[in-house]
């Protein structure tokens, strides 16, 4: 709301900008010998104000929308009131909060410990956190893939259209920097990516980081050397059926796990030697399933949004 | 009480962030605006939750050397909890991406008032038409 | 572990698992696999149902090979068993009953998108129903969130898109707020499953820590489940969500969608927050003075509005300011009430949104009074459903709208005075304006006209004007098949059942809500 | 090392703030990206660097490339429009 004014030019930042740039002075004006009896200041903001209100005059036109106007300044008003007293309530909290980087907060706790001390023993993995993610609280995380799947389907469903026209204004321009460095790039991002999904159980990553990574490396790639050359490897049937792929793997893998689980059923997945690649039991698969999915969508959502189509 | 209002920095600025995050959300107009303030707000929360899981002294939750004793390595309990929460983020926002660039091929602004005043003009000016499919059918 | 425990389990991970599969499917396989996963999953939730009541115990679920304080786990018992059977069976008697209009207004390419939508919530809303941990509580509130906003923005018109964009802005103010809540019991306790979470809160509660944080959670989680299931000062985006988007996705948004996040609540305020202290007592008035003031608000904004949706959809509003009442009443006869009446305004709207559309698309698309004149005559399936609809809302006896209203007013009887006077106004004085608006849109659907003012209504020309020779085709057009029909009577029937025989489903609400701690 | 916290933390609040008083959205979208790179940074310093790669890749690199798509997008769609209302006339 407050800022329906295009009114820039004599805005604070604006006016930093141009001081910074030496196009203003804003003690031009104020030093100078004055008339007695002259306001200086008052017909300025006086004016400004004039200009909002009358803004506000043609947005608001008609009488029955007087009402709308009240309406929508104590609503600002209010959300104001409400933010300073949420702001209050939860710095007056957090000043009751144990002191930062304190061990024995309450979050300390068995269970934290348990995740460390024998989470190698139950789940190989090195990384703790992936162990805990994809093994200890593995519910969630497949909840996880699946707030990306139906975002990907929303987004599909607004801006799918029925010919995908591939927008000529756009189309890449041949630079003496994009493509070159393009062809450079991709390759080794890509690989990055590749190498943060299979390493998730032993270094930092894991299969989101390793998907967002190889995600924009597709991107990129299109961005380059548009949508004909991509299509080739990431047609719209092959980004939906790799997707299923690797969700229903995922999808199986994880209700067997938590089948045998609360069944107390012997499971015949073992956590492997500690730091080998192919260890930590379902965990590198779930990655590699998760970084697909991840790296699909993300391409996908680019895609949807450039052209209206995979 | 003010005990350690002033050792919990990156407590009280993710609060901070949280509400000025919340407001750019209820009061900008300008919806790309919006959505990075919805941005700023989840990751304000995740902020905090990183700073609930660290503790001094220790290292990153991943093993060195074998040794899993757990004086040595920080709470990873929290930095799931942002793993799962940033994805969940990054969704949230680009649907709300989607829905703006169908708004603009629609009204031809991003400011959400003037989508609304758009709206209300077009209702008075059919007021006798009250129908299901009115917009349907002049398209 | 018998076979039917698993069953809860099985019916998250089938609605899961349709959804992803109809990712490579036609629109119409979708449909087909969505009908048949709901009726499954139907009939999986009474076989757990049968369980559950029969033992009178309730048990929990891991999810993987850990306990409780470490791993995932779910909660099954008679009240959540049948919580999630009622919100399958309505789900699959709006789709069915609202098959013709996704047809119609949602094109081919994108029905397969939005069958996968309805998959998902369902499988969202069953894991709100059954979940016992805290995070993935959230992570399925953000799932629910955007399949709902899918299904709003299924139309392709400006003015969904709108409402898609308020819904989804106070959705995520409502999200945001119940995520740094949860970090924040995170915080003070450490623990992400529900009752070692209640442990350790009653531990801190002993010992006269952290009080205001305390107050602050349970402030930022109920703020944040108000917000999203349209608590009275936060509802403004209701009419605009559920007015215009197709019947289907109307009814299951004011039916299914805010109940999940009110069940939730529900459970959060038994199982972990300590609504028995007093920062709770207060956290309770306030949700009964909110939800008495929507109570009124509700319909009067509901007798204002000429559209019949829009009409239905403030109801909304009042309606769920009743289920808050019952929660603010402080016993467990109104949490009781709360809970009957989350399944019978789960019909009863589904099957207004139902018939409504039945009579608009007689009346040539007209949603006003003026074009409805008479739609009773000219369908008699919808007419007749949205009398039984409207008699319900407004407590006539032997349906199911008066059985909630009477659990409602005597569970205030063993309120605190005060209470109990106030609640007793608010039911009788919204009793009158629900009266109102209802029994005036019932006259007028009743009210008889002419023959040729009715070919007239009937092919959608105004009545004043000229009859345009296209709307004989617009007329044609609008012709169905009797699916509409079978959704109408189908939940008409589960009304006067639901009203008849009431004493079963307050018993099994009773039990369960008795073993819900 | 805590000079080195506040100022981050301090950085992110100014981010921000100039954020909703920006009055390009492009120069919006480049503060939101310095925004999620610093606090890939604070992550690292906190000692989670699972968080900071995915932040590095998802917040700064996605999100950010979505929001430039989309202002781009948005452009598209008001040349398209301009351009029609000139053949109109």
């Amino acid at each position: 709301m407050s800022k329906r004014n295009p009114d820039y030019e004599n805005s604070f930042w604006q006016k930093f900008a141009m001081w910074c740039s030496g196009d203003y002075d804003p003690a031009k004006g104020k030093f100078e010998m004055k008339k007695p009896g002259q306001k200086s200041k008052g017909p300025n903001i006086i004016g400004k104000l004039m200009h909002i209100l009358a803004q506000e005059e043609s947005i608001y036109a008609s009488e029955r929308d007087k009402n709308l106007r009240t309406f929508n300044r104590f609503y600002i008003i209010v959300s104001v009131a409400l933010g300073f007293l949420l702001t209050i309530l939860l710095l007056v909290t957090v000043s009751q909060l144990p002191r930062f980087g304190d061990a024995n907060a309450p979050e300390n706790n068995e269970v934290a410990r348990r995740y460390i001390e024998k989470g190698l023993e139950e789940t190989g993995a090195v990384n703790i956190v992936a162990g805990m993610i994809l093994d200890y609280r593995a519910f969630d995380t497949f909840g996880e893939s699946c707030v990306l799947f139906v975002a990907s389907c929303c987004v599909l469903m607004l801006l799918k259209e029925k010919k995908p026209e591939p927008e000529k204004r756009y189309d890449p321009v041949n630079s003496a920097i994009l493509q070159p460095a393009a062809r450079i790039l991709v390759p080794i991002i890509i690989i990055f990516g590749i190498y943060v999904i299979l390493n998730g159980h032993i270094s930092p990553g894991g299969g989101f980081s390793g998907g967002a990574i190889i995600g924009t490396g597709f991107i990129l790639y299109q961005t380059a050397f548009g949508f004909e050359k991509t299509g080739k490897f990431l047609s719209e049937k092959f980004i939906k059926v790799i997707t299923v792929l690797a969700l229903s793997f995922y999808c199986f893998a994880k209700s067997y796990s938590f089948y045998t689980g609360a069944n107390h059923l012997h499971s015949v997945i073992t956590p492997g030697t500690p730091g080998a690649i192919l260890s930590a039991g379902l965990i590198v698969y779930l990655n590699i399933c998760v970084g697909i999915v991840v790296a699909c969508t993300m391409y996908s959502f680019y895609a949807a949004f450039r052209r209206g189509s995979f | 009480m003010v005990s350690t209002f002033f050792t919990n920095y990156e407590e009280v600025a993710s609060c901070i962030l949280f509400v000025i995050g919340m407001m750019n959300l209820l009061l900008q107009p300008n919806l790309i605006k919006k959505i990075i303030g919805l941005d700023i707000m989840d990751c304000s929360v995740y902020l905090f939750l990183a700073a609930k899981g660290y503790i001094e002294g220790r290292h990153a939750p991943i093993y060195v050397d074998g040794v899993t004793d757990a004086v040595n390595y920080i709470n990873p309990v929290p930095s799931g909890l942002v793993l799962t929460g940033i994805v969940v983020s990054v969704s949230v926002s680009a649907l709300m991406m989607a829905l703006t660039i169908n708004l603009y091929r629609e009204y031809s602004t991003l400011n959400l008032d003037e989508i609304m005043m758009k709206l209300r003009q077009e209702e008075t000016e059919k007021l006798g038409r009250l129908t299901y499919g009115a917009v349907e059918d002049e398209e | 572990m018998t076979l039917v425990q698993n069953f809860p389990f099985f019916c998250i991970i089938l609605s899961m698992f349709s959804a992803i599969i109809s990712f490579v499917l036609s629109g119409r396989q979708a449909k087909i696999v969505h009908l048949a996963m709901t009726g499954l999953v139907f009939v999986m939730s009474l076989f757990v149902l049968q369980y559950t009541y029969m033992t009178g115990s309730s048990y929990t679920y891991m999810m993987g090979h850990y306990p409780a304080p470490w791993g995932n786990e779910i909660r099954i018992g008679a009240l959540e068993s049948l919580m999630a059977a009622a919100f399958s069976l309505i789900m699959l008697l709006s789709v069915i009953g609202g098959i013709y209009h996704i047809d119609k207004d949602i094109d081919k390419e994108r029905q397969g998108l939005f069958f996968i939508q309805l998959d998902l919530l369902l499988a969202s809303l069953l894991a709100l129903i059954y979940t016992n941990d805290l995070f993935t509580a959230y992570v399925f509130i953000e799932i629910c969130t955007i399949a709902a906003c899918g299904l709003i923005m299924a139309r392709k018109i400006g003015r969904v898109y709108v409402s898609a964009v308020r819904y989804m802005v106070m959705s995520l103010i409502g999200s945001g707020l119940f995520l740094i809540g949860l970090s924040l019991l995170y915080a003070i306790t450490g623990q992400l499953l529900m009752s070692p979470a209640r442990i350790a809160l009653q531990k801190i509660a002993d010992t006269g820590q952290y009080e205001v944080p305390m107050a602050v959670i349970m402030v930022l989680l109920t703020v944040g489940l108000g917000i999203k299931s349209g608590l009275y000062p936060f509802h403004t985006w209701i009419p605009d969500a559920y007015g215009y988007s197709t019947t289907s996705a109307s009814a299951i948004l004011s039916s299914l969608v805010s109940k999940g996040y009110i069940f939730l609540l529900i459970k959060l305020i038994v199982r972990v927050l300590p609504y028995k202290s007093i920062p709770g007592a207060q956290m309770e008035n306030i949700l009964f003075l909110f939800g008495v003031v929507g109570m009124i608000i509700g319909s009067v904004d509901a007798i204002k509005d000429k559209n019949i949706r829009r009409m239905i959809s403030y109801s909304s509003v009042a309606q769920i300011g009743y289920i808050y009442m019952g929660i603010g009443l402080g016993n467990n006869a109104g949490a009781d009430a709360a809970l009957f009446h989350v399944i019978s305004h789960g019909l009863m709207k589904s099957l207004l949104f139902l018939a409504a559309t039945g009579l608009i698309d007689c009346s040539g698309g007209r949603l006003d009074r003026k074009g409805l004149t008479g739609a009773g005559y000219r369908n008699k399936v919808a007419g007749v459903g949205f009398t039984i609809g409207s008699l319900s809302m407004i407590g006539m006896p032997l349906l199911a709208g008066f059985v909630s209203k009477f659990m409602f007013a005597s569970a205030a009887t063993s309120a605190p005075i005060y209470k109990m006077i106030i609640a007793w106004t608010a039911l009788a004085i919204s009793t009158v304006l629900n009266a109102v608006y209802f029994m005036r849109m019932v006259l007028v659907i009743y009210t008889p006209v002419g023959a040729v003012k009715a070919s007239r209504l009937k092919r959608g020309a105004q009545t004043d004007i000229e009859i345009k020779p296209e709307s004989g085709e617009k007329a044609a057009m609008l012709q169905k098949g009797p699916l509409e029909n079978i959704g109408i009577i189908g939940i008409s029937a589960l009304i006067i059942m639901l009203g008849t025989y009431s004493q079963v489903i307050i018993d099994i609400i009773r039990n369960g809500f008795a073993l819900f701690d | 090392m805590e000079t080195l916290r506040i100022l981050l933390l301090l950085f992110l609040i100014i981010c921000a703030v100039s954020v909703s008083f920006s009055k390009k959205l492009l120069v919006s979208v480049v503060i939101y990206m310095a925004f999620s790179l610093v606090m890939a940074i604070i992550w690292l310093i906190l000692e989670s660097p699972d968080l900071a790669i995915t932040e590095g890749a998802v917040g700064a690199g996605v999100t950010s490339i979505l929001l430039f798509v989309t202002l781009k997008k948005i452009r598209s769609i008001r040349t398209e429009y301009s351009e029609k209302e000139q053949e109109e006339e």
